[in-house]
């Protein structure tokens, strides 16, 4: 189960010394929908993914490819970026407003803050998040 | 159009500006019609569970921790009846809001259902004109009616209101709102502290309070 | 030599259990409830299991006929298993209207929108009974009394409904009465006793295996017996047993354990997983049984958990050989 | 008036689940990849994304819109807010980690979750609750979704496998399906 | 393009339930009567003709950059704008219709037509559009409005049919929505394919 | 009583020839000799059309080390070296031989003597082994001496003695442990020696109750010698689950061998076979053949020269029934449908079953109706009903993690089937193919290294 | 009055700082998409087979607007003038690709070939394949289970339940070669289309020696070689005891047909030559074809030349019925501009 890739199509971008840029579209109900770049909601639904590879130059712009990460990878990341500042989130908030009493707007402003703050701790990690994640290319 | 940081700003500040004057003025147009709006629907609830009056005054008291607003209506000085906004968090889907009014010597004129979440076609029943639960009550005075445990009680539970078929659950909520009414009217009518319908205690009063409504689902018992 | 030789990849044996076999089987199994219904409840019981039997199959005719392309299949025996269950679900008292929209339910929305036997990710009887159930409350709600009435302290309730209700407590039905089926309920659920047969019925004949049903049924005991020891001021230490048995035995969860909650496709594949959506089963069906609106939470707790089977299936592997 | 958390958080996960009682964010739950690994992982993102506009509306309501008496402008203001906040998130992950952020975007379908986090949001503030409580609400009210979402993918996956009759591929068989789960879920009905 | 065809489409080709499969969450939660549906419907439609007629105005004037905020921001008024009409003067509907009013703003069918349509047509044109999809989109609620009460309530816009008592209760309930619309979109696409 | 840990299923056994003695199947007029009799790379011919040749003479040599040689079965000439259609009508090389008299190339011990002792070191016995062209003969046709080649790294710690026989129908490995039990307990410390095993275990189905009393009193005698009797249930003689069932540990997925946990099994005939080319220097060139069937007339235990047509064994059974509609190379459950009955019995054939049309016509294929019996019956612990459903949606990689690469093949799954469905038609198609894409897989890493 | 302000300055304020992150946001992420791709996605037929190489027609068409050279880039289902279409709208040179149809090579009809046990596993050319030789005694054939047919997105592809083989419906199929990869025997193979789908091949693969084929099937080649000596063009080639046709170098003049003993060469769209004055255009080649038959298999022609005699006759109607039921116009049609190109083509060669 942890050996599997999530793949995802998208089409080389343009390829550099050492990596191909790769751009993907997310495709969801709205890969359909004619208003998918509209959608101000969302993220952003077309990213690129810089893939480093040693056959970069193998990938000419305009090629279609598959562009994975291991679910392991996968499943990381949103925890990172997501479980992470969700707990701390409400760790902040709990804390302050339900345990140490603090007023609402305290309460806001702490656990917003508290947010940041687990960003900037990601953000001094990021050379081992880097290290973790890496992505597979393959043509298709 | 190129975007550049200037015109992206300007161009957005324009849209806000004229959007938010489009809506505010459309808010001061129909502020009033829904103010309007919305005390009539106020006002219809209190015809319809009071004879004829002229003005009310509210008050709100607190009985089982549930708040309950009495409308004292009254016709110049004289007091032409009594509405109680009750509320009981027993009904099959949790909360169920009524509005009970009584005539000044205690007989129930009507009841109005406010907000009900009961199964359609089951306790919905329950707001539909002439069921047998309001066929119970209407036109008579509750000391009157076979009580138990000095409170209404539906045929299952050894009272006499009539409960609503296949709905006991909605029937008994009915019952309790009606009986938290009947509290209410008569400590505002007569004085009498009331006591709360199940521990006994005595309650709150406090006249002309803004508590927050009633909320979806009730309380986890 | 006749004809030509036959050629075909191995094996060249197959079973003699087949689909018709083993929903044959089933159909047997539910024969002594059927029974002891119908001395309960009176002749309704047989009305009401023939049209709804009747109403599946024609469904299923119909619809294979034409709407669904591919072999007619209703000679597997699968719609007349959905419609015995699908009636032992409903009270004898019903309406035949409702039991046709039943089965229609059933068969056409619950089974064949998903392609037919073994296709379904819900059990189409339950599919049927849920639907009904709140499609039309009152008549699903309205019991009609046991023709011998031994017990009328419940005056048309269900036990499971009665005590919910606070009415009388759980020790109000004898065991007895709980095992012979001597009380108001729906057309299957009321002899206890009759069901366990069918389920001797089935371990022998090998169509199920004990585990969802014994799991479930030791789930819902303990699950009671903590509720029990949880009451505080109990003067009662009977209770401690009166509440498991009472819930084990009264309402649908014999039936549901043994018939319902072991349909194949909406069961998990796995011994493992089985044990995983019985206790699920368990756990949900107390929680709405004690806390929830409904008396009785079995077929909901069974569709909620045939809802969990795929990833049940997904995650939950077999034993896998040489594997730690 | 008082409510508990426990309360708030099995009515909003089970009882009255927002897909399959309250109608919101069915979109994304019809339309995201059947894949379950992914649903977990949007799961988690909208949960976060759904903390986040809680503790945000909340000020703006409470501090803002209320004192001014222009709770009308409700509808617009959130809508802004919540669009700008979702692309600052954007921005910060991107910032802080582009192999994290890429990764990310490879897992996960689009959050496209329009429809649950306004309303969510406008409900929220309807219920009046306080501030814990909205969170409390939003935060359950997400892993309902969560839980709605993981539920149907799997059932996806076994319908993908099942080759279910043609007329009723994709969106419709979807439908039934939750129309089906919603009659289950109905059963926790009364719970809290 | 021919000016009626821009509005027809809407209806059956473009059909933005049962064909593009957008702003689903309306079309279940609003649809528990004919007349609910269709007032869902209609209010729409308002805004989209609305925003459709303004976007196009302005569509020149708009930087690429801020296109999306900038029509957020004008549908998000109407919205707005609306919400306050209905609740001024038809306060049953709109409590009726709940949460669903301020969440016009979100449905991807009238960004999705402000995208595709109305900042690349002009103005008359992009009205017609507006029409033409509200049209669609009002038709297709009121349809499953319709039915839902029919098969549920035994009524129709209110009206009692007379057989209530044998109506399943079940249709104006969330599994009912949810059935009702996918064996509708069934029927949709086996009749349009026709 | 002993078995393997999970599934398996319990066909009915239909021993029709269990009491039926050996017997000598009279010398065939011709034959032809498959060059590719065993897994692995064919043999390569070392005769023309029109050579003579004695019976025991060499006439193919291992291409490789993964191959085996083949030995003349009869005497005569060479008539051809051709592609001849074999049992399932696809052409293979062959060499065909008409017979003239029996005349046995020289150093060959054709006496019943038997002869315990064997000096030989390990090594002189694999090559002994090898010369005489010793493949499994348990069905696999797995080449002994390469079998029995520890490869460097790893150890043996017992042999285990296949003589489980669990198809249906087929006797011939129980004849021979009745027939030649001394000789083939011999041939066990013969093969202790050669992998280099102080522990043997012979094991047997009870329902063999007389082959385990037999072997279990020769086995007495010698020493580090043991006798399983094991819990009647198909598929035992897999070689994984006989290693589970006798010594309870369990050979990891593909691409983990028995070797890995220590054991090495050999069929009861292979290891007669063994015996006699150790100890009498004789070539692998007959086996015993059970021939049986239901409406059989006789059915038999054949001593039978390699390369002598079926028909010749179906004659000797009293001819085809009327009514047969499935002649099987094999048993039931594994066997290979047969379309030519002029084909050549082989060294892995241990039976021909024949079955009459109405056993052997499959009943229709419904749908899958989620009875878990074949997730239960498949003694890998695979998913069967999965497997099949995603090799028809070729869904690779999908099957790969399931691990279809662990299928025996074993077919209980199939049978079990209430919906008769062809699963292992598709598993064994998804698992060729899987297969392929993990060889390419490989082939396309390595160069890279 | 206050409240409209309020009003006006939270909308303000929220608008200009939406613009402000707006446009920092936009200096660093938002990727434009071009309108184009998705008016090229509109003409692209919307299969989503992946038969151009793409995960899906949308990737077809975001690579058609991204990339300058699209000559490589082809839709096998819109074929070419939908690539033209498209290639007009971006202003960039199409692919021209030679257009191909997929071609059963197998004679083996059920009559021809008689069955010699029944297969009653499932019904699959893979699985059969994979067990053992067939119903039939060739090793080479149509196993007649229709995996091909089962592979074709298209519908294209159809058993016949008379012949037992499948055929390919020139006028649907695309080329994508699905039916090729599926197929276990290598009995489909994607040969040069013709105007009016007419075609010459040899209709089997069997590799068995004469006498086997022979054996197993009437309708096989048997490798004799005549074919190869009378055709003009050298494109027919003989190798392993078959000949194949090379889609190439032929000519469709139909020579060939006429000298298959077995009937092996199929003709497609187009009447055959007539039997007895030899086609005029190559005088010679025949005659010395007829030589070379006669000395290498003195014995087997005429009784091939009978039996062609018997079969050809039957053929032709059914590939004439089988056109005419396609494109009942197309027919009369075809046979003009046949007699148009006939006389033209041969006459390269002098
Ligand atoms: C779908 C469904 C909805 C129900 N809704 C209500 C309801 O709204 N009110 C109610 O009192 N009982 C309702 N019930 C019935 C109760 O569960 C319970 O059976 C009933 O109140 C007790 O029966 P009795 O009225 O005959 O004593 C409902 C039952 C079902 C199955
Ligand atoms: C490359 C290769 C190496 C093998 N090496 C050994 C070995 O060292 N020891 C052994 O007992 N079997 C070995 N085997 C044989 C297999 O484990 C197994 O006996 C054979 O595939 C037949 O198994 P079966 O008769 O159970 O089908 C080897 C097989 C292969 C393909
Ligand atoms: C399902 C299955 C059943 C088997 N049954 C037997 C059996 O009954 N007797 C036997 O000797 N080998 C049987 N085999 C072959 C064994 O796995 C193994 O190849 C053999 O015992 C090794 O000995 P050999 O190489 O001497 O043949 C079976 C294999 C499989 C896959
Ligand atoms: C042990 C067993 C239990 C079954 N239980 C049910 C059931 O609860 N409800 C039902 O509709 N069908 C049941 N069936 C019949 C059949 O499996 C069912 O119609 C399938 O779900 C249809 O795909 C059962 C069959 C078996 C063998
Ligand atoms: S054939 Fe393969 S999948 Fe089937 S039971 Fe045997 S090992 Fe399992
Ligand atoms: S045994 Fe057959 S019917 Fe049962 S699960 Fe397996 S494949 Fe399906
Ligand atoms: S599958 Fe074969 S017949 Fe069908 S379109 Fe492709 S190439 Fe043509
Ligand atoms: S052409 Fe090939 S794939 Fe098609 S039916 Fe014949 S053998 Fe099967
Ligand atoms: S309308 Fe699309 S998510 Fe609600």
């Amino acid at each position: 189960m942890d050996t599997g890739i999530i793949e995802h199509e998208g089409i080389v971008q343009c390829a550099e010394k050492g990596v191909v840029h790769v751009k993907i579209t997310s495709r969801s109900a709205c890969g359909a929908c004619k208003a998918r770049q509209a959608c101000g909601m969302a993220e952003t639904q077309e990213k690129i993914v810089v893939v480093p590879t040693p056959e970069a130059g193998c990938y000419a712009p305009g090629e279609a490819v598959c562009v994975g990460v291991r679910k392991k990878a996968g499943r990381i990341a949103v925890l990172l970026a997501y479980g992470g500042a969700l707990v701390v989130l409400l760790a902040a908030l709990i804390l302050s407003v339900g345990v140490f009493g603090a007023g609402e707007g305290v309460g806001v402003a702490v656990s917003l803050a508290a947010v940041v703050l687990y960003y900037g701790v990601l953000w001094l990690c990021r050379r081992r998040i880097e290290h973790t994640i890496q992505f597979t290319i393959t043509k298709i | 159009m190129k975007s550049t940081l200037v015109n992206m700003t300007a161009v957005l500040f324009g849209i806000t500006l004229v959007a938010s004057a489009g809506v505010g003025v459309v808010n001061m147009i129909t502020e009033e019609p829904i103010a309007l709006a919305k005390e009539a629907a106020t006002k219809s609830a209190l015809t319809e569970v009071l004879p004829a009056f002229e003005s009310t005054e509210e008050q709100t008291l607190t009985i089982d921790e549930l708040p309950i607003t009495v409308y004292t209506a009254r016709n110049g000085g004289e007091v032409a009846g009594y509405a109680v906004q009750t509320m009981t968090k027993q009904g099959f889907n949790g909360v169920v809001r009524l509005m009970v009014g009584f005539t000044p010597d205690g007989e129930v004129v009507n009841v109005n259902v406010l907000e009900q979440s009961e199964t359609p076609g089951l306790g919905t029943k329950m707001a539909d004109e002439g069921n047998v639960l309001l066929g119970s009550i209407q036109g008579q005075k509750l000391e009157n009616k076979k009580l138990v445990g000095g409170k209404l009680a539906v045929t299952k539970d050894g009272g006499d209101v009539d409960a609503l078929t296949a709905a006991t659950i909605s029937s008994r909520a009915y019952v309790d709102a009606v009986n938290r009414a009947w509290m209410a009217y008569k400590s505002v009518a007569t004085g009498v502290e009331a006591t709360d319908t199940a521990s006994g205690a005595t309650h709150t009063v406090a006249t002309q309070t803004n508590e927050p409504a009633a909320q979806e689902g009730g309380q986890h018992e | 030599m006749a004809n030509k030789l036959i050629v075909a990849p191995a094996p060249h044996v197959q079973t003699s259990q087949s689909t018709a076999c083993i929903m044959r089987d089933v159909v047997i199994a539910l024969m002594p409830a059927l029974v002891v219904s119908t001395i309960v409840f009176g002749v309704d019981v047989l009305r009401v299991t023939a049209i709804s039997v009747a109403a599946c199959v024609v469904f299923e005719f119909l619809i294979q006929k034409f709407f669904v392309n591919g072999p007619l299949t209703i000679s597997n025996w699968s719609a007349v298993v959905t419609g015995v269950l699908l009636a032992f679900n409903l009270p004898a008292s019903i309406p035949w209207w409702i039991v046709v929209i039943g089965a229609f339910v059933a068969i056409a929305i619950a089974k064949m929108t998903f392609g037919g036997l073994g296709k379904n990710p819900f059990n189409p009887a339950l599919v049927g009974r849920v639907f009904l159930l709140i499609a039309y409350p009152v008549q699903m709600t309205t019991w009609p009394m046991p023709v011998q009435g031994a017990f009328d302290a419940l005056s048309g309730a269900t036990p499971l409904a009665a005590v919910k209700h606070g009415a009388v407590g759980p020790d109000a039905l004898g065991v007895q009465d709980l095992l012979l089926g001597n009380m108001p309920g729906s057309l299957g659920e009321v002899a206890a006793l009759a069901l366990l047969l069918g389920f001797v019925y089935l371990l022998w004949r090998r169509v199920i295996t004990w585990h969802i049903p014994v799991t479930i049924l030791a789930t819902m005991a303990l699950f009671a017996f903590f509720v029990a020891l949880g009451t505080k001021g109990t003067e009662n230490p009977a209770l401690l047993w009166q509440l498991p048995l009472f819930h084990v035995l009264a309402g649908g969860a014999i039936l549901g354990s043994v018939f319902m909650a072991t349909d194949y496709s909406t069961s998990p594949m796995t011994v493992k997983g089985g044990v995983i959506f019985a206790v699920g089963i368990g756990v949900v069906t107390m929680l709405i049984r004690l806390w929830g609106a409904y008396p009785e939470g079995m077929s909901f707790a069974i569709l909620m958990m045939n809802a969990c089977v795929p990833l049940i299936n997904k995650y939950v592997k077999p034993k896998r050989f040489g594997v730690k | 008036m008082e409510i508990s958390y426990f309360a708030i958080i099995i009515g909003a996960i089970f009882v009255n689940n927002v897909v399959l009682a309250q109608f919101l964010g069915i979109c994304p739950f019809l339309g995201v990849s059947s894949k379950v690994e992914t649903s977990m992982g949007m799961g988690a993102a909208v949960t976060f994304v759904m903390a986040l506009t809680a503790l945000v509306a909340w000020p703006i309501q409470t501090y803002i819109l209320v004192p001014l008496h222009i709770e009308y402008m409700q509808t617009i203001v959130f809508i802004l807010v919540i669009a700008a906040l979702v692309q600052m998130v954007e921005i910060m992950l991107k910032k802080l980690s582009p192999s994290l952020y890429q990764a990310l975007g490879i897992f996960l379908p689009l959050i496209t979750t329009n429809c649950a986090v306004l309303g969510v949001a406008i409900l929220m503030i309807q219920k009046e609750f306080d501030l814990l409580q909205s969170v409390t609400y939003s935060v359950a009210t997400a892993l309902g979704f969560a839980l709605a979402l993981i539920l149907f993918a799997g059932i996806r996956e076994r319908l993908d496998f099942e080759d279910v009759p043609k007329a009723f591929k994709g969106i419709p068989i979807a439908l039934v399906t939750a129309g089906i789960l919603a009659m289950a879920f109905m059963g926790f009905s009364g719970l809290v | 393009m021919n000016k009626l065809k821009i509005a027809l489409s809407g209806i059956l080709k473009n059909n933005p339930t049962f064909v593009l499969v957008l702003g689903m969450c309306p079309t279940l939660g609003t649809t528990t009567s004919a007349e609910n549906g269709m007032g869902m419907g209609l209010a729409t439609t308002a805004v989209l003709i609305m925003s459709n007629l303004v976007i196009s105005l302005i569509k020149n004037l708009i930087p690429d950059k801020v296109r999306i905020p900038a029509f957020i921001v004008v549908i998000a008024s109407f919205v707005t704008i609306i919400q306050m009409l209905m609740q001024a003067f038809v306060p049953a509907l709109y409590a009726s219709l709940g949460v669903f009013i301020p969440l016009i703003v979100v449905n991807c069918i009238i960004l999705g037509r402000a995208e595709a349509f109305a900042s690349k047509n002009s103005p008359f044109d992009s009205m017609l559009d507006g029409v033409g999809i509200g049209i669609g989109f009002t038709l297709s609620l009121t349809v499953i409005g319709a039915v839902r009460e029919i098969l549920g309530s035994g009524a129709i816009f209110g009206i009692n049919l007379g057989f209530a008592d044998y109506t399943p209760l079940i249709f104006v309930l969330a599994p009912g929505a949810f059935l009702v619309l996918g064996y509708l979109m069934v029927l949709f696409n086996k009749l349009a394919k026709k | 009583m002993k078995t393997f840990p999970i599934g398996g299923v319990h066909p009915s056994a239909n021993k029709l020839s269990c009491a039926k003695p050996i017997e000598v199947l009279p010398l065939p007029e011709a034959v032809n000799i498959p060059l590719a009799q065993h897994i692995g790379a064919p043999a390569v011919a070392k005769v023309a059309k029109g050579d003579k040749v004695l019976t025991g003479q060499l006439i193919a040599e291992a291409g490789s080390f993964m191959s085996a040689n083949i030995h003349s079965p009869i005497s005569g000439t060479v008539t051809a070296v051709d592609m001849v259609p074999n049992g399932q009508g696809l052409r293979q090389m062959m060499i065909t031989i008409k017979r003239e008299g029996d005349e046995w190339a020289e150093g060959i011990d054709r006496s019943d003597k038997l002869v315990r002792e064997c000096s030989l070191s390990a090594q002189e016995i694999i090559a002994r082994i090898k010369e005489a062209g010793i493949v499994g003969m348990g069905g696999a046709t797995f080449p002994t001496h390469v079998k029995l080649s520890i490869p460097a790294g790893k150890k043996a710690e017992c042999l285990i003695i296949n003589g489980v026989e669990c198809e249906p129908y087929l006797t011939s490995d129980h004849r021979m442990m009745l027939e030649h039990g001394e000789e083939m307990v011999v041939g066990v410390t013969i093969l202790m020696k050669a992998v280099g095993v102080g522990k043997a275990y012979i094991g047997i189905e009870n329902n063999k109750p007389d082959a385990i009393a037999h072997l279990s009193k020769i086995a007495a005698q010698y020493k580090g010698i043991e006798v399983v009797p094991l819990k009647v249930r198909y598929p035992q003689g897999g070689e994984k689950q006989l290693i589970a069932a006798v010594t309870g540990r369990q050979v990891p997925p593909p691409p983990a061998l028995p070797i890995d946990i220590g054991a090495v099994v050999c069929n009861a005939s292979t290891t007669f076979a063994v015996y006699q080319a150790v100890q009498k220097r004789m070539p692998l060139i007959q086996r015993v053949v059970t021939i049986t069937g239901k409406n059989l007339r006789e059915p038999r235990n054949l001593l039978t020269r390699m390369g002598t047509p079926v028909s010749a064994l179906i004659a000797a059974a009293g001819g085809l029934p009327e009514n047969a509609g499935k002649v099987i190379n094999g048993g039931p459950m594994m066997g290979r449908a047969m379309v030519n009955l002029d084909s050549p019995v082989t060294k892995g054939c241990s039976g021909i079953t024949v079955l009459s049309e109405r056993d052997a016509r499959r009943r229709e294929a419904s749908q899958c109706i989620k009875c878990a019996k074949c997730v239960s019956a498949c003694p890998m612990g695979l998913e069967p009903y999965f497997l099949s459903k995603m090799t028809q949606k070729k869904n690779w990689d999908e099957l790969e993690a399931r691990m279809i690469t662990s299928c025996i093949e074993c077919g209980c799954c199939q049978s079990t089937c209430p919906a008769y469905l062809p699963l292992l038609d598709w598993v064994r198609l998804g698992k060729q193919t899987v297969m392929g894409r993990i060889r390419a897989r490989a082939a396309a890493a390595a160069p890279k290294k | 009055m206050e409240v409209l302000l309020y009003t006006i300055l939270t909308l303000c304020v929220l608008g200009v700082l939406a613009a402000v992150i707006l446009y920092f946001v936009a200096q660093k992420f938002r990727v434009e998409e071009d309108p184009r791709i998705d008016e090229v996605e509109k003409m692209l037929p919307g299969a989503n087979c992946g038969g151009c190489g793409f995960a899906g027609c949308r990737g077809m068409a975001d690579a058609l607007v991204k990339r300058d050279d699209i000559s490589d880039l082809f839709c096998p289902v819109g074929g070419g003038d939908c690539m033209k279409a498209i290639a007009a709208y971006l202003g960039k040179a199409a692919a021209e690709k030679q257009p191909e149809v997929a071609t059963v090579r197998c004679g083996g009809t059920c009559e021809k070939r008689p069955r010699t046990n029944e297969y009653n596993g499932t019904k699959s050319c893979a699985v059969a394949a994979s067990l053992y030789v067939g119903e039939t005694g060739c090793a080479f054939g149509c196993l007649g289970f229709g995996d091909c047919v089962a592979a074709c997105a298209f519908d294209a592809i159809r058993m016949n339940p008379e012949t037992g083989l499948p055929e390919v419906d020139p006028d649907k199929c695309t080329a994508c070669g699905a039916c090729v990869k599926a197929c276990p025997k290598m009995v489909i193979e994607l040969r040069k289309k013709w105007p009016k789908n007419r075609a010459v091949y040899v209709s089997c693969v069997s590799k068995d020696k004469g006498a086997v084929v022979m054996k197993a099937c009437k309708a096989g080649c048997i490798g004799c070689g005549k074919c190869e000596k009378v055709c003009a063009f050298g494109a027919i080639t003989v190798e392993n005891n078959l000949a194949y046709i090379d889609p190439q170098k032929c000519k469709l003049c139909r020579k060939c047909v006429n000298e298959c003993p077995t009937g092996a060469i199929k003709l497609v769209g187009m009447d055959p030559l007539p039997k007895e004055p030899k086609a005029p255009a190559a005088p010679k080649a025949a005659p010395a074809a007829e030589k070379a038959v006669a000395k290498e298999a003195p014995k087997a022609a005429p009784a091939a030349e009978k039996a062609a005699a018997k079969e050809a006759p039957k053929a032709a109607p059914a590939a004439e019925k089988a056109a005419a039921k396609e494109a009942p116009k197309a027919a009369p049609a075809a046979e003009k501009a046949a007699a148009k190109e006939a006389p033209k083509e041969p006459s390269h060669e002098s």
